[in-house]
């Protein structure tokens, strides 16, 4: 057990220098790609928390496609800036004590918290036979609160209708400007031809194990977002123009058949998102399947950004 | 038999630990990027290499062994070819400073 | 200590460094990132109520994991809109920066331009 | 020393070994020194990732491995982009291509 102990005082010293570094680093580039390791590393601090399904998450989203973003807006915003100069010292020091005093007084709350935890994890586990899942994450998400999940793809929807809208008006509908190798050399050629296949078929496994052990609709459709950009950045494949009806058709399938599946709630089962007994775990499937390949798209569009030329016919 | 599988994990993972103490003091000591991404070959290399290997013998499940596999060819493949494309980039920036 | 505390008070040390980061770094990509940081604090600590309610055979109360990965995705979300507001505002302006207070240029007027 | 003990102590050595290194790689002082560091934490990480499933056996732990190895080839990829971009062309350009 010490030995285990020993493992995360390490894991949480190199947590704690990391992210310190990331606020303290004086270029942005250099704190991004100090953000791209501590997201790595959370993955690894959630599989001490014993929160697998969390870490394949923050490793899939938080590090991976966030960090993508960032270093593509790092990119384009590399144009020639002013020196800035850094806020007062007197400020430095006032937010110092504020952040300190955060700190101790979250500590204090951790400190204090009481023996007995509560959980909800007896509930999860006793209702989980019902639901026809394994794996008792993916119940709590899709049965027990799936309109937060619902509502979260729409709110990943929204996130994308508001980036599409930051276009200007003549760029509108065409095509996202996603920084591109502007000479993709042969060996990224080669890359981004044999990574695809093996990633897509990791996405597919990762939904696929979703059901019954960690893993699920996220972190599949990010390996496949993952997949996308990359063929996209070494020039294998455009970046599709906003407006066409196949990429709009993908982006609302897996949202629009969870809908739907929850509003048959209220005739095949008892009320919305319900799910009739038995059949509950190929509804689930069926929901997943459809939100892997819808997210898949979503976040890799919304790395690409806004449209910002039209498609050259 | 146990012992003698254990006794191969012993030796396959702590030369493997060996390999990455080796590449952290060579990213440590070498002079320049191209000698550290080396460095980090061997860590990529050869640390997970005989770390994997290692480990072999204690999966219980042959679905284990082969997804241990796979992802050991998943990141000896990838490393190599970002290895490529480092060392690239190292050229290029060399050239223009 | 237990595990669960250790991560307990390095998720607290990280939102007090993000809200360091987010007050004081004057680029509004150091603010975004700062932000992230202090998100993944927030989480952490929902990590620590998950581990801590671990019963029944589970290693984690399974309520906070599932509401830790929608913030995530959420916080994803989140981060695009504002990167993509950032590069739009880079295009119209120029800026990147939110102007420091006892700059040449007051506060408001940096933060409008 | 039980063979599980061994396995725990090799990744908390391994864990070291790759917090050493990504000091040292982090600190530059060229960007494309760091780079380096996602390389170092895609196979450092999947080596402690591999031995904490096997040493606790917690199967699931792999598919960790697996999604971090494969996303830190991802985010090289994205660096090198943007290190080849703004060295072989000037900045002003993102709209050439």
């Amino acid at each position: 057990m010490t030995l285990v102990f020993a493992c995360e005082v390490v894991l949480a010293g190199l947590l704690v220098a990391i992210a310190t570094w990331t606020i303290v680093a004086r270029t942005a580039f250099a704190a991004i790609v100090l953000f791209m390791v501590y997201g790595l590393l959370l993955a690894i601090v959630w599989v001490a928390l014993s929160a697998v399904d969390v870490a394949l998450t923050e490793a899939a989203i938080g590090g991976g496609v966030t960090s993508m973003l960032l270093m593509g807006a790092a990119t384009r915003l590399r144009a020639p800036t002013t020196p800035v100069a850094d806020v007062g010292l007197p400020l430095r020091i006032a937010a110092g004590l504020l952040c300190a005093l955060v700190t101790v007084v979250l500590g204090a709350v951790v400190f204090f918290l009481p023996d007995v935890a509560p959980t909800l994890a007896p509930v999860a586990k006793d209702n989980l036979a019902a639901s026809g899942l394994g794996n008792p994450v993916a119940a709590v998400l899709f049965v027990f609160r799936a309109l937060d999940t619902l509502l979260e793809k729409v709110v990943l929807l929204l996130a994308l209708v508001g980036v599409w809208s930051l276009a200007s008006d003549e760029a509108w509908g065409g095509v996202p400007g996603l920084p591109v190798y502007a000479r993709p050399g042969r060996i990224l050629v080669f890359l981004a031809q044999i990574l695809p296949p093996i990633g897509i078929i990791v996405g597919i496994y990762m939904f696929w194990a979703g059901a019954s052990q960690p893993g699920g609709a996220f972190q599949g459709g990010t390996i496949l977002a993952a997949v996308w950009l990359l063929t996209m950045m070494a020039r294998l494949q455009d970046v599709p123009a906003i407006n066409a009806r196949w990429l709009r058709l993908l982006l609302v399938v897996g949202p629009t058949a969870f809908l739907a599946i929850g509003l048959a709630g209220f005739f095949i089962a008892d009320s919305f998102l319900a799910y009739p007994p038995g059949i509950a775990k190929p509804l689930i499937i069926v929901v997943e399947a459809t939100l892997t390949l819808s997210i898949g798209v979503t976040l890799a569009l919304l790395v690409a950004g806004p449209p910002e030329r039209l498609p050259q016919r | 038999m146990r012992l003698a599988l254990d006794i191969i994990t012993v030796v396959l993972v702590s030369a493997g630990g060996f390999f990455f103490m080796a590449g952290t003091i060579g990213l440590l000591r070498f002079p320049d990027t191209l000698t550290r991404l080396h460095a980090l070959t061997k860590v990529d290399n050869l640390g997970l290499g005989l770390i994997v290997f290692g480990l072999l013998p204690q999966v219980e499940s042959r679905l284990g062994a082969l997804k241990l596999i796979v992802i050991w060819l998943l990141v000896q493949m990838s490393g190599a070819i970002v290895s490529q494309l480092i060392a690239q980039a190292v050229r290029r920036s060399g050239r223009q400073t | 200590m237990s595990s669960a505390a250790l991560f307990g008070y390095c998720g607290a040390v990280l939102v007090g460094l993000g809200l360091y980061g987010l007050i004081t770094r004057p680029e509004v990509l150091r603010k975004i990132l700062s932000f992230n940081v202090l998100g993944s604090g927030v989480f952490l600590l929902f990590g620590v109520f998950a581990r801590r309610g671990a019963a029944a055979g589970l290693g984690a109360d399974p309520v906070p994991q599932a509401l830790v990965i929608t913030g995530i995705v959420v916080a994803f979300s989140a981060t695009a809109l504002a990167v993509a507001l950032l590069v739009r505002l880079n295009k119209e302006t120029g800026q990147i920066v939110v102007a420091p207070d006892d700059s040449e240029e007051s506060g408001e007027q940096g933060a409008t331009r | 020393m039980t063979i599980t003990d061994f396995l725990l102590v090799a990744a908390a050595f391994v864990l070291l070994m790759v917090a050493i290194g990504l000091a040292r790689i982090l600190y530059g002082p060229a960007d494309v020194d760091r780079i380096l560091s996602v390389q170092l934490i895609g196979s450092g990480g999947v080596a402690v990732l591999l031995l904490l499933s096997v040493g606790m056996n917690l199967p699931p732990i792999m598919d960790v491995a697996l999604m971090l190895g494969l996303l830190a080839t991802f985010l090289a990829v994205t660096f090198l982009r943007d290190e080849a971009n703004s060295s072989s062309i000037s900045p002003s350009t993102t709209e050439e291509r």
